[in-house]
């Protein structure tokens, strides 16, 4: 399994996706420089959280169009998996690779702590061990996850089975009280049209581990890494 | 040029902030008179910020050697080893000035400044924590300073990715007028890859990298010297706006040219920007540097060479390159679309030489400067001796009501509004998140072994008795880190304090160093690094005696170390330390009963060394599942934190006859713990072997914490007085308690 | 050339950080204030001097970068 | 009455989000760009039907909230 990272100027969880990812697949997956152009050769290709150039403008507007993403998209175009994470999410969408946009959160403020998100459904590679409506507790940390877009899409993502994470409680309720950032009807991962390119905001990286986060992350790393 | 002719008036020597003995000193000095960019440069180099100069004699009686420490105070930041060649590297620093002016920016820089100041030693930031002071929630502009304060810590820190783990936050009216904004970071260095800012080798690039210089703060240096007036508010753009993203991208240029030896040593601009970088260098080695002035990268036209030296545009340095190195370092900045330049060079004459389009613009001898800069031994007047307060409360006080107060009150309540805005999760070794422990527990990456961070201080026990309180601080960041089972290392600290003209104030800072002096000597806790922030005064009204600790220590296995929450039913709760009920200065008796009067309690560090390590080694020795030190409200208060955090309720034993039920309850005596365990017997047989008082004052269980004598509240209604407090003030509301 | 490129929120999408505006100008005591709504205002100099061809750059730069056509209107000012 | 408020950073004070965004013009293949800094639009509806009240108000919202005049200015523009 070859698993490609991309980094940009302002990327900061890169690190962590990366060890997730070796955590569960038992290799080192490539961090790749924004600047390069081609991505031949992954099964897997991540962009993962952060500030990419400071999230200036708008989070992700200035990453989707740097060369390293024409190429993510013609990976993706080829049906290569490709996973966004929380900035990584937000590139997607500004590259068009998925619906929507990803505002800033309804309190406007960041928000960091560790929430639950319920599966909608299991679809591989991405969402691993885990089945619809199982719950798992990750970590949130973003200032724009407010997921947004307008009711046919929305209707078009639910009909599709497209939405793959909802913000909900321990016990799996998804409701206005579980939305932590406004999101449309608490979306927290969808998928794209051909279902292999996701993007979800919390960050199943920062919970593989016991004793930091927890470790159920990594049911989700576990699909990905065809370890499950 | 025009700036070259400036006359230099006794009017303008004022207005930077030189008396007159000072500028017959610059006379001296430089066996003339200064042109007007020389005189800037003795301006900021002599100004309290960077001179220390009412400050350095005192300083200077800190304890800052043992074993542990590897660089002391004097560099940017201080080192310690930490085992197996790795160091950690850390230092506190202040930005309450600005962060009153414009709290977003003023807060952001200072964690960027602070950021700086650690990774210029080589290492790479892994947890930021953050001491703040405010005015009373009542006073019109306190919302909106915690607001925007808050917002730059979490703005600055989230965005270059570094978890901020840990702080504190108090207010008071003493602040209204004068925040306090105070930032630590730890970072990681292996122990032979350490970088000095000392200047070598003769013809050797001075290399300028980072952001370009523009005119933000000139003077930001002298203002955070001086005292406040109504009108500071209006002057010019003092205030810079910090870049997180450049800071980011020269973070990791910094360490990938770190990891080839092409450096030779490395300071980054902070206060007093090129000029404090470049003197301090060519001091440290002994030699010259000769800048070249017209080089340095420029953000705005016509830029004159006094404002290029007193800039503090932010997230730049300067280094001084091997020979024939900057092609590489120049590559790596390139890489990261850094400006890269060179500037100048080293050299033997020992001065600090301008150029200016080829023209000689200024120069001065670095020696004298540094040495002849202003030393003074302040008049100081000791704090009178407090007496003792009446503590009697009427006699149909009831004892839960009083809990709810005081864990809704602005000091106690939930500060989850604060932390959830920080990143504290990223690198995914965040093992005590904030509310989670007494200090922050953050692992070493691929490692079992975890550093202990805390910041801490009682302002109020300060103004009460300075050396007490000062030797509090200490004792309670030793406390906190010993509560997660961590053996506490070494300390910083940032000496917040007023008008150190006023012997009085002078006093305070007098005291509160030898509180600190007396502790950390006690407690093997030596001070490596540390920061002054004077003239904390609002027309004439000084702040609290603020002496902040920012306290380091480790773990060899994360996985044995504690945190607060009661995790079960079924657990004992032992008190450790010694009980008196003393109330003077207690969270209690001020917020209560409305009494500021009396001394706060007495600081006993045999006490507190020999409690505090008989608790670490009950929680290195797996005896213990919960602990939480005794600080602000005593017992009932760390008893509610514990049953909050943990979900779980206590009942109460019996109080001791001997004592005030309010005083068992919310007395502050210093030195104590409560441990939640399994094994009662073999806590207090441990505890009885070494002659460490330790008593049960209660147990786990059900979902009511139960005080003695059968008033209840449940766990739940305690969680929601806790926790809704500080969001409901910041959406608007008055302070509901 | 100078021009003034605003970027606002479309109609019909919620503006959470107008309406905390609003009501923060309410809090201080200012009345009759109706909807509040926060924008971008993004100035740039461009070397350019045909006006016409400085529009079409804008307008290209707009829905390339500038602006998310899914949430965000904007419009171009050619100030001198 | 409404009224279009732009806050903008004092010439001199750093703009990181304007630099930001005229590297990434650049990278995008846009030449010809100069400086590009990015400010805030704010509109305000008022039920002040006075023009000249209506100023007035605005200002002292600019002073009290909308703008910090220690590194912005702001400009009204009544529209309507
Ligand atoms: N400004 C802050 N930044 C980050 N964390 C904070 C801040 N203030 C408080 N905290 C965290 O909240 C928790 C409770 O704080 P505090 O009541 O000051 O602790 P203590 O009881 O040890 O004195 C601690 O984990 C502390 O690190
Ligand atoms: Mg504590």
């Amino acid at each position: 399994m070859k698993t490609a990272i991309t980094v940009f100027p302002g990327t900061n969880r890169e690190r962590d996706m990366a060890a997730a990812i070796e955590k569960a697949s038992g290799s080192k997956p490539d961090l790749i420089w924004h600047g390069e152009s081609d991505l031949a050769g992954y099964d897997l290709i991540v962009v993962p959280g952060g500030f990419s150039y400071g999230d200036y403008l708008r989070c992700g507007a200035m990453a989707g169009n740097s060369p390293i993403m024409r190429a993510v998209k013609q990976q993706a175009e080829r049906g290569v998996a490709v996973l966004g994470v929380c900035n990584g999410f937000q590139v997607l969408t500004e590259t068009g690779m998925l619906p929507g946009v990803l505002m800033r959160n309804a309190g406007l403020k960041f928000i960091c702590k560790m929430t639950h998100i319920r599966c909608e459904r299991s679809h591989a590679p991405f969402t691993g061990s885990l089945n619809q409506g199982d719950v798992i507790k990750v970590a949130v940390a973003h200032n724009e996850g407010n997921y947004f877009a307008d009711e046919d899409t929305l209707d078009r993502l639910e009909g599709g089975g497209r939405v793959v994470f909802r913000y909900s409680n321990a016990a799996g309720l998804v409701d206005a009280t579980t939305n932590l950032n406004g999101s449309q009807r608490n979306i927290a991962g969808i998928l794209n049209e051909s279902g292999n390119v996701m993007g979800m905001m919390p960050h199943p990286e920062n919970a593989i581990d016991a004793l930091a986060g927890g470790v159920e992350g990594l049911k989700m790393f576990a699909g990905l890494a065809g370890t499950a | 040029m025009s700036l070259a002719e400036v006359e230099i008036t006794p009017e303008i020597v004022a207005e930077h902030g030189l008396t007159t003995d000072e500028y017959q000193i610059v006379l001296n000095i430089l066996g003339r008179a200064p042109n007007i960019t020389e005189l800037g440069i003795f301006s900021v180099m002599w100004s309290e910020h960077c001179s220390y100069k009412s400050s350095r004699f005192w300083l200077k009686t800190l304890p800052t050697s043992g074993p542990q420490v590897i660089q002391g105070p004097g560099e940017n930041a201080g080192v310690i080893d930490i085992g197996d060649g790795d160091t950690a590297v850390f230092k506190i620093e202040s930005h309450n000035h600005p962060s009153f002016i414009e709290p977003y920016q003023g807060a952001a820089t200072g964690v960027g400044g602070i950021m700086r100041d650690v990774f210029t030693m080589g290492a790479r930031p892994i947890a930021n924590l953050n001491a703040l002071r405010f005015g009373d929630p009542s006073h019109a502009k306190t919302r909106h300073l915690v607001s925007g304060v808050v917002a730059g810590i979490g703005g600055y820190g989230n965005c270059m990715g570094i978890p901020t783990v840990g702080g504190e936050v108090n207010f008071d009216k003493a602040y209204n007028g004068n925040i306090l904004v105070n930032a630590m970071t730890v970072g990681l260095a292996r122990s032979d890859k350490i970088f000095y800012s000392k200047a070598s080798g003769i013809g050797n690039p001075v290399v300028y990298v980072g952001s370009k210089t523009g005119r933000d703060g000139i003077h930001g240096a002298t203002m955070a010297s001086a005292e406040f007036t109504e009108d500071s508010e209006e002057k010019r753009p003092t205030v810079q706006v910090g870049d997180p993203f450049t800071e980011k991208l020269l973070l990791e240029a910094c360490l990938e040219l770190m990891a080839t030896d092409a450096i030779v040593s490395i300071q980054d601009m902070g206060a007093a920007g090129l000029t404090s970088s470049s003197v301090e260098m060519a001091d440290k080695g002994g030699v010259g540097i000769e800048l070249a002035l017209d080089k340095v990268p420029m953000r705005e036209e016509g830029m004159t060479p006094y404002e290029l030296m007193l800039s503090e545009s932010q997230e730049r340095m300067l280094m001084v390159l091997k020979p024939g190195r900057e092609a590489e370092a120049k590559a790596i900045f390139d890489k990261w679309e850094l400006d890269f330049a060179v500037v100048g060079r080293v050299t033997d004459t020992g001065n600090l030489t301008l150029m200016w389009h080829g023209d000689l613009a200024g120069e001065i001898p670095v020696a004298p400067l540094v040495e002849a800069s202003p030393l003074y031994e302040r008049p100081w007047e000791p704090t009178p001796k407090a007496g003792d307060v009446d503590t009697s409360i009427p006699a149909d006080m009831s004892m839960s009501e009083a809990l709810k107060r005081l864990i809704g009150s602005p000091d106690l309540c939930s500060r989850r509004w604060i932390w959830e805005q920080y990143d504290h999760l990223i690198g995914g070794e965040s093992v005590k998140t904030p509310g989670a422990a007494d200090a922050a527990i953050v692992r070493l990456p691929g490692q079992k072994k975890a550093l202990a961070a805390t910041t801490d201080c009682t302002p109020r026990y300060c103004f009460a008795e300075p050396e007490t309180g000062g030797a509090q601080a200490v004792a309670e960041a030793w406390r906190n880190i010993t509560a997660t089972g961590a053996t506490p290392l070494a300390i910083t600290n940032n000496m917040n304090f007023g008008n150190p003209e006023r012997p009085r104030i002078m006093g305070q800072f007098v005291g509160c160093i030898k509180g600190m002096t007396a502790a950390a000597l006690a407690l093997d806790f030596p001070v490596v690094s540390g920061n002054v922030s004077l003239y904390n005064e609002t027309n004439g009204v000084a702040i609290l005696p603020t002496p902040v600790i920012g306290g380091v220590g480790m773990i060899a296995d994360a996985a044995l170390s504690v945190g607060l929450a009661i995790p079960e039913a079924g657990l004992s709760l032992i008190l450790i330390g010694e009980t008196k009920g003393h109330l003077g200065q207690s969270i209690f008796m001020r917020d209560l009963m409305n009494r500021t009067d009396g001394a706060p309690p007495p600081v006993d560090l045999t006490a507190e060394r020999r409690n505090g390590d008989c608790v670490r080694q009950l929680i290195t020795g797996g005896h213990v599942a919960a602990c939480h030190d005794l600080s602000d409200g005593g017992l009932a208060v760390a008893l509610a934190d514990m049953a909050i955090a943990g979900g779980v309720g206590v009942t109460m034993d019996a109080a001791p006859s001997n004592i005030a039920l309010h005083a068992w309850l919310y007395g502050e005596d210093q030195a104590r713990y409560l441990v939640a365990t399994k094994d009662e017997a073999a806590v207090l047989a441990a505890c009885e072997k070494v002659g460490v008082p330790a008593q049960r004052v209660g147990i786990s269980f059900g979902t009511a914490l139960t005080l003695p004598g059968g008033d209840t509240i449940s766990v739940e209604d305690l969680a929601h007085t806790h926790d809704a407090p500080l969001p409901n003030y910041m959406a608007g509301a008055s302070w509901s308690a | 050339m100078k021009a003034n490129v605003t970027v606002t929120l479309k109609r019909g999408v919620l503006d959470p950080q107008g309406k905390a505006i609003g009501h923060a100008l309410e809090g201080l005591g200012f009345d009759g204030i109706g909807e509040v709504r926060q924008g971008k205002l993004i100035e740039v100099e461009l070397a350019e001097t045909d006006r016409k061809a400085a529009q079409a750059k804008l307008d290209e730069m707009c829905r390339k970068l500038l602006a998310n056509t899914v949430i965000e209107d904007y419009a171009i000012e050619i100030v001198e």
